[in-house]
């Protein structure tokens, strides 16, 4: 936490990934979204500096603007509140693969030095120490969208010198791996401490900005190959307190209507 | 033309064991019901397709009803992982089961190339993905730029299962909302069963993306009210998210977790038994 | 975003000479005012893409304005020969056109492709046919199985023209009844004009197979009332039969064609003074 | 003409062909229907002995049930009175490369004696003396369709020894060549004068029946290669009186609202 001035709140770590995340997209770009953070980035964005960013779920929901966050990425809110729903094999071809998304969210179980990610085991394939979910959308959001912004807390954990199975590819496990895919892969990468962005040349994940309250210890502690940190270091703009308000109201309205959904799911 | 039958009679006579099943529905619209008859009826050896196994394959892996899982995401949405997909991935139990593993993208494509009768379709995917050496991917290369692209063999299973707003007397389908991946696993399979909300004189369109499936593309309809809860259907019932938290405690322990199969599924003796049950709990 | 634009000005703006450009609509909804508006500003050398060509583009190869014909099907629906199509192809006049001949599969398939981001598509097609040898289509074998399928190269127009029922004020256009290859024809173009019979504040849905694009997805959209006159547009206007059946008689003799064209096109202003001449004369 | 009774209205050979063409159709088959005879004869079916005939036009209007008779692809009426409507596209990957339909109809300008039709050119591709509209549907609905059932008029022009063209394959130009289609290919060959149909082993065209009043030698003479001709050899049944008022009140309900409607045309 981190104390930000009279007129401002007190932020969690969380709170300030979801607001830098949310800053790096800009009015009326098309954004493939996934459910969780990137979701909650992305819709805070659109309540606040970007009113004409759209919004693709894999749903099939197409300029969706939910009024609360979608628990699930099938909520009903998606299909009402969208423009236009289509079946998931079309939002993939002509959608995705047809290079209408200008930016794609992911996050990860684990990211190495190149920004690929692993969604798919921890441990071998063939016998898993955890089984995780697997790979969704994120294969081909990583190889279609113009750019992808990744989100993921940063530690230990998360930040590997080496990802146990890289489900969706940055930059390839040297660096030079985009061969096959047409988007310019991962531009930056937004955790709870800090910002990376690749190198230009060596696809290098390079942290180049450090949240307030942030050590570049911290980030490189929690971080576990040998960071490449940018001199000079930006710090990160805390959130301003309409960034807050309008995140922590979508919270709250968001907890509001699921809970009241929950009371009547059965007697419906 | 579709036969509009009972759930317990479609499952008996169009689910073999050994079958390979596809019970499609993105988080709406997921057919739950077929799937506690495919457990009550003890199915075995199914080989289990779908996108996002969800807690519907959850609970038939835990069960033991499959051989094999062909998939692109198995977590349960908003909450985090499936137990019982884990438990039998991770440790064989209550049996091992072969994985063939997908991204979305891949396996929409296999659909629509099963509905399309064509042997395989083609994307651009899985190229620096690790996944190319552990499904069935091919490379192919464009005859007319040189590109490589992926190429996935159409998946055409034994069986779709689907779960739909409202069928006619004559078993025309309609449904709404987020449709997914069903029309393509119902055109792409060699039967399907269609559970519905209603049974109506006229099919009504109320609400975005209506999708049609005429009777004669569709070999079983079994109406079953409520039939996709803890999923929703889009004008009918809201999904219930409660569940699918509390499925997270249920699942994590095998004895939990088979004590609540038994319970609210084996010893239910239909779907209306089960919405009682379920019902009865969350109120008690 | 689409910018709510004039139809010259769209015209002028996008449709440069030597374009590839894709009109569609199949049968219904043929944006027929856009074409009267290339050949007002005597566009030169144009590759004309169309599965059907119809009338649209028996007029705008007997203009001279074309240079290349992509189409499946050259024919005027309902009554007979393309004339102009035919003594182009048969006369070199006004000018020879080089033909790239599909089927309506493979057309549909290319500009799917296109939508795609694909190079290419597949389909089981052209077996058999002499076609094989005079258009773009490869042999494609399938890794899995072996079979071998055609494959087609993505249609990629520089732009596309289509007439649709509305646009709101936004320029997300909707459109309902047969809607053909339309959507996949703009998504798979490099920028795209819409001409409309209305701009209204919402969107509304009134006939089947409502389709919908948005803004985003569309470079420019011009108002024209009447736009798809002889063709029609559902819940607007009716098909004019009785002037592609005189359209045979028009067509068929260079002069008599060449005057038709100068009194109904050429030299009226715009749309609007087409519709009044045309009125004037079916009344007269 | 030929009378054919004291219920019955002479009948034209047009009439005879179409009826034999609706017969040929089952009720309940799937059926992808052409413009022009296909559309009259298969909706004749359905107004008569095959109520739930599916019939499929490749504008994509799917289970559509006309009133009148379109007179295009893509007349209004038939999007209205379709169960859906889909796009083209769609029409010929999920419905008829899916393997759904049942029958396809056509016609076109030549065949052969292995049922290989032309609709695209007379003489050589390149220099052509007459071009014709082109392939359209064809090739695929005989590539695709269970069967196809084949109508034309059967003169020395339009059956010939040798096409100019192979738009769409019947058995290829020496009867073997349906490698790589799945569909059975052409099933019967329907005329103005009778009936013909392939030998299941060589697949060349054999008349199998000629219409009342047609005699063998009015066939002979109008087909332009040696025509086998079956022993014995069907004499078609005439069309009843129900089939002939069905087809002509058909053909007036048609006529009528093809007037009415070219009046409004222009003032809508």
């Amino acid at each position: 936490m981190a104390e930000t001035g009279p007129d401002q709140a007190t932020f969690a770590p969380d709170e300030m990934m979801t607001v830098t995340a949310a800053r790096g997209l800009r009015n009326g770009q098309v954004c493939f979204v996934g459910i969780g953070l990137p979701s909650e980035a992305a819709n805070l964005a659109r309540l606040s500096h970007a009113p004409d960013v759209v919004l693709i779920y894999e749903s099939g929901t197409i300029g969706t603007r939910p009024e609360i966050l979608p628990l699930s990425i099938g909520d009903g809110e998606l299909a009402e509140m969208a423009d236009l729903v289509v079946s998931v094999p079309e939002v993939f071809s002509y959608w995705l693969q047809g290079g209408r998304i200008d930016v794609g969210f992911l996050s990860a179980a684990q990211i190495d030095r190149y920004g690929n990610l692993n969604s798919t085991v921890i441990g071998s394939y063939d016998h898993p120490d955890v089984r995780l979910p697997g790979a969704g959308g994120a294969p081909e959001i990583a190889s279609s969208a113009g750019e992808v912004i990744v989100m993921l807390r940063q530690n230990s954990r998360s930040f590997v010198e080496s990802v146990d199975f890289v489900t969706s590819v940055g930059f390839g496990r040297d660096g030079e791996g985009r061969i096959g895919n047409v988007g310019a892969g991962p531009s930056v990468v937004i955790t709870d401490l800090g910002v990376l962005r690749p190198d230009a040349v060596s696809h290098e994940l390079t942290l180049v900005a450090i949240h307030p309250g942030v050590s570049v210890d911290d980030a490189v502690t929690a971080t576990g190959w040998d960071l490449l940190v940018s001199d000079p270091l930006d710090v990160t703009e805390p959130p301003t307190s309409a960034e807050l308000a309008t995140l922590r109201d979508l919270q709250a309205r968001t907890r509001e209507a699921h809970a009241r959904r929950e009371a009547s799911a059965i007697d419906h | 033309m579709a036969e509009i039958v009972s759930l317990a009679d479609a499952v008996g006579d169009l689910v073999p064991d050994g079958a390979t099943v596809a019970m499609e529905g993105f988080t709406h619209l997921i057919p739950f019901a077929a799937g506690h008859e495919m457990i009550r009826q003890q199915k075995k050896d199914l080989t289990l397709a779908r996108m996002t196994p969800d807690v519907i394959y959850d609970q038939l892996i835990g069960m033991g009803c499959a051989r094999g899982l062909i998939f692109s995401w198995g977590g349960n949405p908003g909450v985090g992982s499936l137990h019982r997909f884990r438990d039998a991935v991770e440790h064989g139990h209550p049996r091992a089961i072969e994985l063939e593993e997908h991204s979305h993208a891949g396996m929409a494509t296999r659909y629509a190339a099963g509905a399309s009768g064509l042997p395989f379709g083609v994307l651009r995917g899985y190229a620096g993905s690790d996944l190319l050496a552990h499904t069935s991917v091919a490379r192919i290369t464009c005859p007319f730029t040189g590109e490589e692209l992926a190429a996935v063999p159409a998946l055409r299973p034994d069986v779709t299962v689907i779960h739909a707003q409202q069928a006619d007397r004559k078993g025309n389908v309609g449904m709404w909302g987020i449709s997914g991946v069903q029309r393509e696993a119902v055109l792409a399979a060699r039967s399907s069963i269609v559970t519905v909300e209603e049974v109506v004189d006229e099919l009504t369109a109320t609400g975005p993306n209506h999708v049609m499936l005429p009777t004669w593309t569709v070999t079983a309809v079994a109406p079953v009210p409520g039939g996709s809860h803890p999923s929703y259907s889009m004008g009918f019932t809201t999904r219930d998210n409660a569940f699918y938290t509390e499925w997270d405690g249920i699942s994590r322990d095998r004895d939990t977790f088979s004590a609540w199969m038994r319970e609210f599924v084996v010893d239910t003796s239909d779907h209306a038994a089960y919405l009682d049950k379920i019902s009865n709990h969350a109120n008690g």
